[in-house]
């Protein structure tokens, strides 16, 4: 499926947008400014970009560790400068800065948030999911009507963790109940040092969510059209009823595990490889090849975003640091904690 | 006049009828629906409500993420752990989701959910079914454990668990299903968070919970006609710990005796003690006495589980040292 | 494959043997002698005979909670009664009574023993498995022989067991690294109340080994034949490093979850129906009808292992019980327990 | 002379120096052998035995399962977790499998395994990589738990703790793997069990472990100054716990001060007071005082995270407060 001349654009622009994003990202880690440890997007943008666009502002998501891409683009306009100062530390950060990069959730926008044990999400996105299927079980209020579309959860995970044991009892779960999930799966080769092959026994890892019975793909990750249209087919299947999907995104991160790590555990010339199938590459080519857009269109979308990306960094570099006594809220939702 | 109930059947009751006031509320769990429980403690609900009441696969890890997520989005789950040894194959959900969720969420939503579990030794079930797991929980900054020893507790809590809007583990004693109190009718809850004072006294301070308040209660009586004079205290919510009611009782009585029925090492006695040579050191007129199961795995053959698990001889005996002291 | 004369004939007695060897252990429940929960395995016995059959005693066996049949099969005749008073909580007890139904052990026998947390010796039968493996690739001492066969590991877990997230880190790490383990999945239908196909999307739990691309089967758990040549074939690709098997034995329990349990969730008709699927009376047949036994062939061998079931329940209820103090014996392998 | 390591480096040649003496010791983790660990700790182990050292799929459970099986048949296994909080998830294996193994089995057999965990606060991680799990263990007999506060201890204990027979998590404070002392060269291995007497005094009992060892030997040097004699004791096996070293240096002090990384509440600090108010409450002088982390998870903004973490200060404060009692 091709998308449209204007939803390509819109895609590209997300996709620059995360690009940008990360690469300053990476900038303030390197230098210093942010603290922690920092998992850079850079190479997977199209299956974060392509997800999100799938599905609606009122869907689930769930990113994972290296998801600031779906992480921003979930968010509105107005507060995708907050989530980068959330990994900045600082008291404007969309959780005050308590979060930082591991942690960056904007439950408006149903961006759930990351959880630092991988694979927790892997179940706790059955509870999302489990929730519109509930209330239209038992017609509650808003929910009554036979037609109504249940609420979709997008739940990233990794290749590695895949490993987890929460992965088997989230799918077993969702596949038995027909909960509306998507576990979208994004085979970047590698988790930390260790590549999929040497830590799981499948040439391609969608042939797991068969074992279920479970619709499982194995798509180019990389192109962002193929990730749209996947991923809105499983989206409609679960809006319907009609259970989860697993979707293998087969991509490529080029930094290394963390902001960082020189990633000796690639072989030689994999990088470069994969550097050449980048997805944002490819989709410039195929919006001026295809669609026409000039290289003069494209430098104008550029500067915009560049312009926008320099807004974030601008506003996390000057928000102050959160309160210390700050750190005492909400241990408890009613009660209080003592602090010094 | 309120009538008899048993545990049992006074969780039975809270369910139903806090299920009927509350459309957001479910249970969850294996063999909770159609079998109404392993315990039979959830018996009547899917028979009443079907799309209420879900049996699940033997998968604690997804059972407690599912509660998590739906917390979120405003359901109430109940699940139950069969057993509350299970908590061990889904301890990283409790602790490292549920009970920092609220934190994580920076207060925009939490993980008000309940899980039932099924505690304590006594009925020759061996290391995997019958060990009292708080202590393992207590460490975690953001949950809430229940543990009711009384009918009328156990209805009380439980409704008040529900409405309460963090992650609580509510212990159910399996020795305390068939105890039977009286219990109202109607539906009613029992604030969290407070201990309760079972009975005043002045000499020392026994605190117990679940099935040990049988013996605090048997040892104040039998105490009583020596003279010694016991307050009981019924932490109710064993954490976040009702430290000031339990201060305030030792400060006034000057001697602390626990009686825990789990492993004497860091159980929630050492919490206890701690508390006391901390904050009223200078009231304090005897040493700290623990009567606890031996720091043992609970044996299954009965003789062990006996010599193993709390004996009442050692709750006198305690009192009598702190008072000789 | 048909088995010989005598080996039918073997098998057969040792189907007996844990049928008459249950009847005993329920009537003693059901009386009070014996305390505690116990899982009985009528109905299962073809399933623990065949798989137990088909190893060696030096292959690891890892019976489940309802696994009194390959535990007693696994010992040697002389250990066999002290399987039973185990089970009575005795001093003669092959644990000295610590541990009881769901806790009998006998490392000599390989009999790994139970945990009583499902799905935990799923994960614990790596390890054994790893062993022979670790032991042959580093040459180490008796191992040095590139064509010596690696010791086997079996592993019984029902079908309620396989909703845990262990089975799932396993079976990706054996398929992963070859390791020599047989998947035992006992499908009797039911985890407690719940039927399978309430708890597993897939029609036959075998289909979800395939989503590992571990060879998998479904075959008919009553037919003692068919067990002992899968499993057969399971343990030689395993001897030879060729990897796990996971094999589900279609069967049915008889009684309910535990002895005492009503069962009254199962439909009307669905035991009968079983009952008469029943494993050694199908062996029975084949004694008589193909192989020639006559009536008082069979009724001798019935009444040895009467005799040989009644030795252990005279063993069982004469034998003292443990010290009190012996609870404090082996929480640490080297330094004493303070007790009363 | 013996040269000066680094703590990381101190593991490291524990790790290549036992297992050239022990062909049963392996490895197995999370990119430990062809990366050689997350932090490096593993490094070269891979490229002389590759047949020894395992990179794993993310299964924690799996890891440790199937150290506990290889245990039983004579391997010895030394698992890693990257993180300490990752116990979460397989905290089954190691309280209801690792722990119980040796009595499951009669004696027979143990789960002799190490389990290095990478522990404690300070690098900004946020919630879900900063925890002291050191509490979540210490209810379960049948575990050790080891934890070394420099390069020396760091190699002879891990030493020790692969030769000891029981399952012993062994825990590496992330904020130490850079410090560094004399360490011998040669292979030795020092005593589980056993706390040590780093400093002797008469005044007052610090007892801490890992990083806090250093808040302790800055204050005992601080309040010398002031004429107060301070006796600091390191527990090294925090569980089970050398409690004759600690309570006879109590009873000599009468005064104890526990200074320890992880949240107030049931941190093992609680066992320690616990246990003197017990066992030598005549000989206490003054409260026990606890200097811990606040009972929050630990958040991410450094200030946050600093105010949050155990304050220096207070170690001196609570030393003043109990001399002045
Ligand atoms: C339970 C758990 N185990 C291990 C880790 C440490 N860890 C964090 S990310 C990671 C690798 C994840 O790999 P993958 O899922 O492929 O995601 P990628 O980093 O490639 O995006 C590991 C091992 C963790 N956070 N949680
Ligand atoms: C982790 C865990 N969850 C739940 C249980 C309680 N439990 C014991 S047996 C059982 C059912 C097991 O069913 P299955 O695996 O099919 O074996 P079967 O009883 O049918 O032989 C359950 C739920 C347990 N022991 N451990
Ligand atoms: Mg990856
Ligand atoms: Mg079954």
């Amino acid at each position: 499926m091709a998308l449209t001349k204007d939803r390509l654009w819109k895609v590209y622009r997300d996709m620059v947008l995360i690009r940008r994003f990360e690469e300053e990202v990476e900038k303030y880690a390197q230098n210093g400014t942010i603290p922690g440890f920092i998992h850079l997007s850079i190479g997977q943008e199209a299956a974060q970009a392509g997800v999100v666009e799938a599905l609606k502002y009122t869907d689930y998501k769930f990113p994972d560790h290296r998801g600031h891409g779906a992480i921003v683009l979930s968010s509105p306009q107005e507060r995708r400068k907050n989530c980068m100062s959330e990994i900045f530390a600082k008291e404007s950060g969309i959780n005050h800065g308590r979060g930082g990069s591991m942690h960056v959730n904007d439950l408006e926008a149903r961006n759930m948030g990351f959880n630092g044990i991988q694979g927790s999400t892997v179940v706790t996105c059955l509870g999302t999911a489990f929730d519109s299927y509930y209330r239209k079980a038992n017609k509650m209020e808003g929910w009554e009507a036979d037609d109504k579309d249940l609420d979709v959860t997008a739940v990233f995970m990794g290749d590695g963790t895949l490993g987890e044991g929460t992965c088997h009892e989230s799918l077993n779960m969702a596949a038995t109940w027909n909960l509306p999930i998507i576990y979208c799966l994004i085979n970047n080769h590698y988790a930390i040092s260790t590549h999929y092959t040497e830590s799981h026994p499948q040439q391609q890892l969608s042939t797991w969510g068969k074992g279920y019975e479970v619709p499982s793909f194995t798509v180019d990750g990389n192109d962002i059209e193929a990730v749209i249209e996947i991923t809105e087919q499983a989206a409609e299947r679960a809006r319907k009823g009609e259970g989860p999907t697993l979707i293998e995104f087969m991509t490529y991160r080029w930094q290394g595990h963390f902001s960082g790590d020189p990633a000796a555990y690639r072989p030689d010339g994999e990088l470069e490889a994969w550097q050449a199938k980048c997805p944002l590459l490819q989709t410039k080519k195929k919006l001026m090849e295809v669609h026409g857009y000039s290289e003069e269109e494209l430098d104008a979308l550029h500067a915009e975003v560049e312009e926008e990306i320099q807004g974030y960094v601008k506003f996390s570099l000057e928000s102050p640091s959160p309160k210390a006594e700050d750190a005492m809220k909400f241990v408890y939702m009613d009660r209080e904690v003592e602090g010094r | 006049m309120t009538r008899k109930l048993s545990f049992s059947g006074a969780i039975n009751e809270a369910l139903h009828q806090e299920m009927e006031r509350d459309e957001t509320v479910f249970i969850l769990g294996e063999d909770v629906a159609k079998m109404g429980g392993d315990f039979g403690i959830t018996k009547g609900i899917w028979e009443k409500w079907p799309n209420r009441a879900y049996d699940t696969a033997l998968s604690e890890q997804a059972i407690l993420g599912l509660c998590n997520g739906a917390a979120v989005c405003g359901l109430k789950p109940v699940a139950e752990l069969m057993f509350a040894d299970f908590v061990g194959v889904c301890y990283d959900q409790l602790i490292n989701n549920a009970a920092k969720l609220c934190y994580m969420y920076d207060g925009q939503a939490s993980a008000q959910i309940v899980v039932r579990a099924v505690t304590g030794g006594g009925i020759r079930c061996a290391y995997h079914h019958s060990q009292c797991i708080e202590p393992w929980l207590m460490n975690i900054p953001g949950l809430v454990i229940v543990a009711p020893s009384n009918a009328y507790e156990a209805k009380g809590l439980l409704v008040g668990s529900i409405r309460n809007q963090n992650p609580v583990v509510f212990l159910e004693h399996k020795l305390l299903y068939n105890t039977k109190s009286e219990v109202p009718e109607e539906l009613y809850d029992i604030e969290l968070y407070k201990a309760k004072v079972v009975k005043e006294g002045s000499d020392i301070t026994i605190v117990a919970a679940m099935t040990m308040m049988a013996f605090a209660e048997k040892a104040a009586k039998e105490l009583e006609k020596e003279g010694i004079s016991v307050e009981i205290i019924n932490p109710l919510t064993i954490f976040p710990l009702d430290k000031e009611t339990i201060v305030d009782s030792v400060a006034k009585t000057g001697r602390l005796v626990v009686v825990q029925e789990g492993p004497k090492v860091m159980g929630y006695a050492a919490e206890l003690g701690a508390m006391v040579v901390e904050d009223i050191f200078e009231y304090l007129k005897a040493p700290l006495k623990r009567v606890t199961s031996l720091d043992v795995p609970v044996p299954f053959a009965p003789v062990q589980e006996d010599y193993v698990l709390p004996h009442y001889d050692d709750v006198i005996k305690a009192c009598h040292e702190v008072m000789a002291f």
